[in-house]
């Protein structure tokens, strides 16, 4: 890659500290977002996409809970080695986030104007009256209906897409480098998560933002990531651009996962597709192959030894012992149907 | 809202009339009465009787009550026994002292309290919280008439800084009356800072874990800011509760302090018209201080709301 | 499939097992002090709401964010007092039931919270919460309920050793599986799910729409069931219903709501999915217009203002709910 | 100019300076200021300096005129008749009149002053400077109480204050007296100011316990209310204050080595004494009355109550070891301090005492009182008595006075009186419902002898019934402690303490 | 849904999985510091209590009132008092009453203080009634409550644990409610009516742990205060009768003294500080207990 990306992640572990001892919930992600792209994140529920993402930020309290490895370099300085001081400017200027939980997350006592206004202020250098008319005006870009009105409410009494969107507006009114979003439409109707997603894709255009978009929509992925990470168990089984994800995935769980999905026109009658078995727990993994335990493919080689993330053609990286046979065998059911 | 102070407000009443009733009857089951406490030891049991009479103490209970809460209505709280000094003046005399004390220590709680807990919790598990909570934990324990003895002995008695006690009122200057003060006001201030510094940082412990303080974080939020705006102000009703109860305390008589610093305050003024057996004196106070709380408290409660929109209690 | 379509249209001839009449739920508006100077309004939340659920059906409620489909399903509960209407539930009015006899109803209607995380009581670890419902309807001992526990953990694709988890160490998803486990163990006979899913990846997705229809088929659950993913809602629903605004603006069988659509709003709705296939882009049907606030619905119809079939009647006149076809009412002009 | 200021102080230095002021720390609020209703000793001693009477005592408490020129007595000792000085100015301007002495005399002689001797007497004007007493029965004690400067003196104030006055006392504004003095301001609770009244003029002769030249040599005087006794410690030895009234015993010694304080050490200022209830319970039996007296160890309980020998007498007289000179006795002196605990368990026995709980019943308002009571509970127990210690606060302990299932040993305080007949245990009411025809008539003889120098030898026949009939223990006598700053010269004490001619140098 | 027939395997899964978390429990019971530290201040506190009357060698009540006021020396280790006792021996065995009195108190206050707040903050219509109430217990003097109390019912330890029991509860009652009509609003709560949850086990199981911090700081507080009022109101007759020695009355004994008899107040004085301090530390390892924050690991 000629550009130095804009950030850039390299063997991130992140370890708690839990009653049962020290589990690493995130062991061992690479990936890199370059500007002005949107990197698709999605994965099994619970593999370490939120712990990721809120690494980036160094969220989680390192006195207490978290403990960090490896190195996360926005821009070329290692964020895993800046002070809090210093972490602290990053953040919300450089770096916005929007959360997965957006009750929990915005403050109770506060009106959401306030909140929205609050992050303008932090980053521009305007007057109070101009930040809330600026808080008004994001509300609006997210589709809430009487915005001005709104401001003036607190969080208990909106509905849960309305929160989503006020964490989104808190979100892009700071006009980040890079934008971590997750999950940011759950709770939204798809036309308004049609709106919010034009949103996102303006102003990373506008401003030339690297987005990450965790998501579990991989319709949304579809639509506006270019490219893609899949995450099983703390580490990362597949990375390629948007189309080889949905077209040849080489790892067996993007593939499961691609079978999985309802479709609108799908049989109603039938079941829904699921891949086998539980994910293992993060104090009991498997020796080998993390995904060996679910996998339609996995022979002694898998339990036995741990695959690296390997890449192929195009850029795609997967980490699977038996990434070229599934690439032929998909080869050979297409060429079937051509 | 409107109708909730209305409601509050009106309920004032049935509280004030139960109140009385219960001072009443405490009042006459406790032992003593005035006539002999004015007439002293050397009295006999016929000038008490006739001093009684004279009192109108021979009555039976229910028309005492019932002269007294009738001339209550009529802004009449009747005159002390002893000093023959409207019940309201004296109470108005001796309010001036106690709320200056009151404020200048409630003052310096929050200065010291609030600051250190939220220190503290930051720092949780830390020497610096251990300290803090060590301290505050022997501010709890010492009882205020050490503590204010120890102030007299340090800064009145061996460096000479400050009166030992006494009190001159606002008229004599700013801070000739701040003088007087400062003394009692750090030994009560002290006890209660433990009490808020403690709350303080339970309180924060809760709300330091929420995802919103992560939100806050994420936007940037300097650390000052997220502590003091953010996490203070959802642990803030406890806190609120306990100031608002110092408070009330306080205008209901730090009788020890003001003992101790020789303050002429509705607390001495409790304790000795406890002492004087002084009924007319007691119940005027007992219903000033429950005035005073009601009204504390009400204050407190719409606060709350204001603090934590989900707190409504003037709904349904 | 057909036959099991066929139990549930010959079932709806029958009387509903929950039948919502008229349901209104308005938020006054309030200023920093509550009331002090007066109401500022009235949010309509919920404006006047009527549906039916069928025992052993699916009912999938969809519509825009903020129009009253959680506030909707409180209602029915009872979480929150409604202003007006019925839900008439085994001939009786649950808008009417001592506060007794609706804890004790609650057994049979249960209900999953949009908001996983603050459903849970932070300090409770995870089988706590869910031995809670067992422990409240007296079901099992001790012992056994640490079992039905465990069990409805793996059901919905958690481990066993979640149980001792607390809120929050767990993720977005597993927390949204343990609302839901919650609901189920009790074995109700409603469930009103708000949002059940939307935070699962779609593999455990399906396993978990999986399990709720084979357990709809085991006890002849019934569920309401809130969505926003219309693939989903089209998958798992007998029949959906679109609320637009505090109403209800379109209900039908769901295959005949994806393919024939009426109401200009469902259609935009439909219009909007995206599709998982990052070469296929589709038109959609793009509202414009300036959203109408629940603080003050526009008069008349009140999607008229974004509406591109707009007409004069739509400002001045309510639509009513009207059946178009059997199993198919829509709320609009244009058909009238 | 400040420093010149400065330097005119320091030159001054050793003279006896004027004006300025003094604060007393006192340790509890009166009652009252009316003289005539209050029965405390505070009333008197801050009243003491506004208000003069028509006689007075020396230090030796001989008989002074003061507001009177002279007086004299009849032959018959039934009428006493005062000749008034001329020239007399109260606060207010008015000259003092006769007219006003008979209100005053008039209205004191129905208080506690004079309650239960002067019953059936009249204060009346002859002219304008001339007042007779008119009684129907001579009255040893009559002068006596006339010119006591203690409690419930005979103040004069105008007669209009007295006119004015309502049920219970004289108007704050209408306490207008003769002293060197002036009341300025009573702040409840916190003080009361004198100011020097500039137009006062009295007596010159030497200043000599009341009595003599009165000069008020400090402009100001505030007697700030200290209920607190650490806090008058502190105060006194910061400076703060420059008398403060009763140190504790405890503090005392520590305030002796302070060279900016001294030590007033003030003889016979109370009796520390037990009550027995004699109407019902053991010591209705004189028996146990006497094993009470014999058991007690006095030097323990005193050193208990007032820490150090320099702090109290022991003495059997009923009267104070500072009135030997008038009233003496040596009845009793054997049966004082006996101290023997053997005895007494046989007396107990005898009184048929049978392991009934006995309750002692004082206070801690008074930590004396209560320290002894601790003590007397242990003496009493070693001798196999049940004890019960019951400690109320002061009023309750006056209202279970006259109740009679309260107590069996009331363990109290009593003050310093001029002349015995008024002394509690002789009265019959409150000592312990005491019954004896003997001392009706003992005090009937005594009232009614003209003069107190006649009634003397029936002191002796009194102090002989005390020792017999036993209405109460007396435990000893005791000192008050007050301390003053060096810078205060010429503090005196008699009766009570004495303001005038005491200069403040500081 | 009817239960499922577990096979064998997972029966010894969850089997073990429980026997885990019970040590789990009891390892953090041990590693919890706060806990140990305090509980072990309170057992030692216990034993001064129980044992210690039997191992000093004065007797509290002996007086030599030669001795009185003397320092602390090998034959006194800490001193005399005001009537030549043993300060030592009077410290040990006036435990039994503070310790009584301090722990009755917090415990009836907190107990009653919990009912009030939590009810209050759960009813509407009862947050009038019961906090009107509290306003007016707060407002009556406990010296006049004391007396008044002691008068009725005689003097003894009991109407002290009465009337201070009386004065605090509202304090109490007021700090729960705080922190109480806050939880009531959380979705949670919602969720737990919607389980059919009655009103007993929404307000004990569910509101009351999160009432628990404050709760312990304002029981903390209130010990503390406890200790030192009942040697108050024993000056009025309505405490400890004499001469029964409690911490707090040898306190208020030294204050008198308290310029020539520094042992009279430190002492006592250092008795309290351990008490609260440990009983304190007791509370905050309860609160980290129940706190799911806390209970993650330490590094
Ligand atoms: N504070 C914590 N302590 C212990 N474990 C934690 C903590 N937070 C998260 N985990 C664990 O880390 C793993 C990853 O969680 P994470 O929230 O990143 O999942 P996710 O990929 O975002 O899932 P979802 O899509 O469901 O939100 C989970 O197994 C979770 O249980
Ligand atoms: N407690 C409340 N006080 C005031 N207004 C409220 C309250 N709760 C909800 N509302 C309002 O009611 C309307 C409907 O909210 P509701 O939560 O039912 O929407 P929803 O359909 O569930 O939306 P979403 O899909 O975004 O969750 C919104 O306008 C919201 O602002
Ligand atoms: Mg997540
Ligand atoms: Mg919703
Ligand atoms: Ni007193």
């Amino acid at each position: 890659m000629p550009k130095q990306p804009l950030l850039e992640i390299n063997e991130l572990k992140t370890h708690f500290h839990t009653e049962r001892g020290r589990v690493t919930a995130v062991d061992g992600v690479t990936f890199h977002v370059n500007e002005g792209e949107i990197l698709g994140v999605v994965g099994e529920s619970g593999c370490g996409k939120s712990v990721t993402s809120q690494s980036i930020l160094r969220l989680f309290d390192e006195k207490r809970l978290a403990q960090y490895d490896g190195e996360i370099k926005l821009k070329g300085t290692n964020l895993l080695e800046l002070s809090d001081e210093k972490m602290q400017s990053i953040r919300g200027n450089d770096i916005a986030m929007i959360f997965q939980d957006p009750l929990s997350s915005l403050n109770p006592v506060f009106t959401i104007g306030h909140q929205i206004a609050e992050s303008i202020l932090l980053h521009q250098n305007v007057s109070k009256k101009e930040a809330y008319e600026k808080a008004v005006e994001m509300l609006r870009l997210t589709g809430i209906p009487a915005p001005e009105k709104r401001v003036k409410e607190y969080p208990h009494e909106l509905s849960g897409g309305m929160r989503q969107r006020v964490m989104i507006a808190i979100a892009l009114s700071c006009e980040p480098q890079l934008l971590i979003a997750d999950e940011p439409t759950t709770a939204l109707d798809v036309t308004i998560q049609a709106q919010i997603l034009d949103l996102i894709v303006e102003i990373n255009k506008k401003l030339n933002m690297g987005v990450i978009f965790i998501t579990h929509d991989l319709g949304v992925v579809a639509e506006i990531c270019t490219r893609v990470v899949v995450m099983y168990l703390g580490q990362i089984v597949e990375e390629a651009n948007v189309v080889d994800v949905f077209e040849n995935p080489l790892h067996p769980y993007t593939r499961g996962l691609m079978k999985s999905v309802p479709q609108i026109d799908g049989d109603r009658s039938e079941k829904l597709h699921v891949i086998e078995g539980t994910v293992p727990a993060l104090d009991n993994i498997p020796k080998g192959c993390r995904f060996a335990t679910r996998c339609p493919f996995a022979d002694e080689l898998c339990v036995e030894k741990v695959p690296e993330l390997r890449e192929f053609k195009n850029g795609q990286k997967a980490r699977c012992w038996h990434a070229e046979k599934i690439a032929e065998e998909d080869q050979e059911r297409e060429d079937q149907y051509v | 809202m409107f109708n909730y102070i209305i409601k509050r407000i009106l309920s004032l009443i049935p509280v004030l009339f139960i109140v009385s009733i219960a001072i009443f009857l405490l009042i006459h089951i406790t032992p003593g009465d005035p006539a002999s406490i004015i007439l002293g030891i050397d009295a006999s049991q016929e000038q008490i009787d006739e001093l009684r009479q004279q009192l109108g103490l021979d009555l039976p209970v229910y028309e005492q009550y019932i002269r007294w809460i009738l001339g209550v209505f009529q802004g009449d709280f009747g005159t002390s026994y002893f000093s023959n000094e409207p019940v309201t003046t004296s109470i108005i005399e001796h309010l001036k002292p106690t709320i200056s004390l009151a404020i200048l220590a409630q003052i310096i709680t929050i200065i010291i309290a609030i600051p250190l807990g939220i220190a503290a919790a930051n720092r949780r598990g830390t020497v610096a919280d251990q300290s803090i909570m060590g301290v505050s934990l022997l501010g709890m324990s010492i009882p205020s008439f050490l503590l204010g003895l120890f102030l007299i002995l340090f800064f009145g008695v061996k460096l000479g800084w400050l009166p030992v006690a006494g009190y001159q009122p606002l008229e004599a200057g700013f801070f000739t009356h701040l003088k007087y003060l400062i003394m009692p006001a750090i030994s009560l201030g002290a006890i209660q800072a433990a009490l808020v510094a403690r709350m303080t940082r339970t309180s924060m412990l809760e709300v330091l874990n929420t995802n919103y303080i992560k939100t806050a974080q994420a936007k940037g939020v300097k650390n000052r800011s997220i502590v003091y705006k953010h996490a203070l102000r959802n642990a803030f009703l406890p806190i609120l509760t306990v100031i608002g109860q110092t408070f009330g305390i306080l205008i209901a008589g730090a009788v020890v302090t003001e003992t101790i610093f020789n303050i002429p305050g509705i607390g001495q003024l409790i304790i000795n018209s406890v002492e004087r057996r002084d009924y007319a004196v007691i119940q005027g106070v007992v219903l000033f201080v429950t005035l005073s709380y009601v009204f504390i408290n009400l204050v407190i409660d719409l606060l709350y709301g204001l603090i934590d929109p989900r707190v409504r209690l003037d709904n349904d | 499939m057909s036959e099991q379509q066929i139990v549930k249209i010959g079932k709806e001839q029958e009387t509903p097992l929950l039948d919502i009449q008229g349901l209104k739920k308005y938020f006054p508006v309030k200023g920093p002090l509550g009331n002090l100077g007066g109401k500022k309004g009235m949010v309509k939340a919920v404006n006047n709401v009527s549906f039916q659920l069928f025992e052993g059906e699916t009912y999938g409620l969809v519509g825009e964010s903020g129009c009253g489909k959680s506030t909707t399903g409180r209602t029915i509960l009872r979480l929150i007092e409604p202003t007006e209407g019925k839900a008439m539930y085994k001939n009786k009015d649950l808008f009417q039931l001592s506060g007794k006899e609706s804890r004790k109803m609650r057994q049979e209607l249960q209900m999953v919270f949009q908001d996983p995380y603050s459903s849970l009581n932070p300090r409770k670890r995870i089988g706590q919460s869910l031995e809670e419902p067992l422990a409240i309807h007296q079901i099992g001992n001790k012992r056994d309920r640490t079992d039905l526990v465990m069990d409805i953990l793996e059901k919905v694709g958690m481990r066993i050793d979640h149980y001792y988890r607390y809120p929050h160490e767990l993720s977005g998803g597993q927390r949204q599986r343990i609302g839901l486990a919650r609901a189920l163990i009790v074995n109700p006979k409603i469930i009103i799910a708000d949002e059940p899913v939307s935070a699962l990846d779609v593999s455990i997705q399906s396993q978990v729409i999986n399990l709720l229809q084979e357990l709809q088929e085991e006890m002849k659950l019934t569920y309401l069931f809130i969505a926003h993913d219309i693939s989903v809602v089209r998958h798992i629903s007998d029949r959906i219903g679109v609320m637009y605004l505090g109403n209800l603006v379109e209900e039908a069988r769901t295959d005949e709501l994806v393919e024939s659509a009426l109401h200009p709003y469902t259609q935009a709705l439909l219009s909007a999915v995206p599709l998982p296939n990052p070469k296929m882009k589709k038109e959609r049907v793009v509202l414009k217009g300036e959203l109408p606030s629940p603080l003050h619905p526009p008069s008349g119809c009140v999607f008229h203002t974004r509406c591109p079939f707009a007409m004069d009647v739509c400002k001045q006149k309510v639509p009513v709910m009207e059946a178009r076809s059997k199993d198919h009412q829509v709320a609009c002009h244009l058909y009238e | 100019s400040d420093t010149t200021k400065q330097e005119e102080g320091k030159e001054n230095e050793g003279e006896t300076v004027t004006g300025g002021e003094l604060r007393v720390a006192y340790s509890a609020q009166p009652p009252s200021l009316d003289p005539h209703v209050s029965a405390a000793i505070i009333t008197a001693e801050v009243m003491g300096h506004v208000f003069e009477t028509l006689l007075t005592t020396d230090s030796e408490y001989n008989i002074k005129p003061m507001l009177a020129e002279s007086y004299e007595q009849s032959e018959d000792g039934k009428t006493i008749t005062f000749h008034l000085r001329e020239g007399v100015l109260f606060h207010n301007g008015e000259e003092m009149k006769a007219e006003d002495v008979v209100a005053s005399m008039n209205r004191w002689k129905d208080g506690p002053g004079g309650r239960g001797q002067f019953e059936n007497s009249t204060f009346e004007a002859e002219d304008d400077y001339t007042v007779v007493l008119k009684m129907d029965q001579p009255l040893s004690t009559a002068l006596n109480s006339i010119s006591q400067g203690s409690s419930s003196f005979a103040a004069i104030m105008p007669k209009e204050s007295i006119e004015n006055a309502d049920e219970t006392s004289v108007k704050e504004e209408d306490l207008i007296g003769t002293g060197p003095f002036t009341l300025e301001e009573w702040k409840q609770d916190q003080h009361i100011h004198l100011t020097k009244f500039s137009d006062y003029t009295g007596l010159e002769d030497e200043a000599d316990g009341l009595y003599g030249k009165k000069e008020a040599l400090v402009d100001d005087i505030y007697f700030e209310i200290v209920t607190d006794s650490s806090t008058r410690v502190a105060g006194i030895v910061s400076g703060e204050y420059d008398i403060a009234h009763e140190i504790p015993y405890d503090n005392a010694d520590q305030l002796e080595n302070d060279p900016n304080v001294e030590n007033q050490i003030i003889p016979g200022a109370g009796t520390l004494i037990m009550f027995t209830n004699k109407k019902v319970g053991p010591f209705a039996d004189v028996k146990a009355r006497e094993a009470l007296s014999t058991l007690i160890n006095i030097d323990e309980m005193m050193t208990a109550a007032f820490s150090d020998p320099k702090y109290y007498t022991l003495n059997h007289n009923m009267m104070m070891p500072h009135q030997e000179e008038q009233w003496y006795s040596d009845i009793g002196k054997d049966k004082y301090n006996l101290n023997d605990p053997e005895k007494a368990k046989q007396l107990f026995e005898e009184a048929g005492y049978n392991g009934e709980e006995i309750t002692i019943m004082t206070s801690r308002d008074y930590e004396f009182m209560y320290n002894a009571a601790v003590v007397l509970q242990a003496e009493l127990e070693a001798i196999g008595v049940k004890v019960k210690l019951d400690v109320y606060d002061w009023a309750t302990l006056l209202d279970n006075m006259t109740d009679e299932t309260a107590y069996d040993i009331n363990m109290v305080w009593i003050g310093y009186k001029p002349e015995p007949t008024s002394h509690h245990f002789l009265n019959t009411q409150i000592s312990g419902w005491t019954e004896s025809d003997e001392l009706t008539e003992l005090m009937e003889k005594f009232r009614t002898q003209p003069t107190l120098e006649d009634a003397k030898p029936v002191y002796d026949e009194l102090q002989a019934w005390f020792w017999d009939y036993l209405p109460a223990a007396k435990i000893g006598d005791y000192n008050r402690v007050d301390a003053t700053r060096t810078s205060v010269e010429n503090y005196q004490y008699s009766d009570r303490m004495i303001l005038w001619n005491v200069t403040n140098n500081k | 849904m009817g239960t499922v027939e577990s096979n064998v395997g997972l029966t010894s899964v969850k089997q073990k999985l429980k026997k885990e978390q019970r040590q789990l429990f009891f390892k953090r019971l041990i590693s919890n510091k706060l806990m140990v530290t305090g509980g072990m201040t309170i057992l030692f506190l216990m034993i001064v209590t129980l044992i210690g009357p039997f191992l000093v060698s004065h007797d509290p009540y002996e007086m030599v009132v030669q001795d009185r006021l003397q320092a602390p020396s090998a034959e006194h280790l800490l001193g005399t008092d005001e009537f030549g006792r043993d300060l030592l021996s009077r410290i040990i065995h006036g435990s039994k009453v503070t310790m009584g009195v301090g722990f009755s108190v917090a415990a009836i206050t907190s107990l009653l203080g919990m009912i009030i707040g939590l009810y209050a903050s759960y009813y509407r219509f009862l947050d009038h009634i019961l906090m009107r109430i509290c306003d007016g217990l707060m407002s009556i003097p406990a010296i006049l409550l004391g007396i008044a109390l002691m008068a009725a019912l005689g003097p003894n330890t009991k109407n002290v644990i009465i009337a201070l029991s009386i004065v605090f509860t509202p304090h109490v009652a007021r700090v729960i409610r705080s922190a109480a009509i806050v939880v009531r609003e959380q979705t949670y709560i919602e969720a737990m009516k919607a389980q059919g949850a009655s009103t007993w086990r929404i307000i004990w199981g569910h509101m009351m742990p999160n009432t628990i911090s404050p709760l312990v700081v304002q029981a903390t507080f209130i010990f503390a205060d406890a200790i030192i009022t009942e040697a108050a109101l024993s000056f009025l007759g309505a405490g400890v009768p004499a001469p029964d020695p409690s911490w707090g009355n040898i306190l208020y004994d030294g204050k008198l003294v308290i310029f020539n008899a520094w042992w009279m107040t430190v002492f006592p004085g250092i008795m309290i500080v351990l008490s609260v301090l440990g009983l304190n530390l007791l509370g905050d390892g309860l609160r980290d207990l129940i706190d799911p924050h806390t209970n993650q690991g330490k590094k």
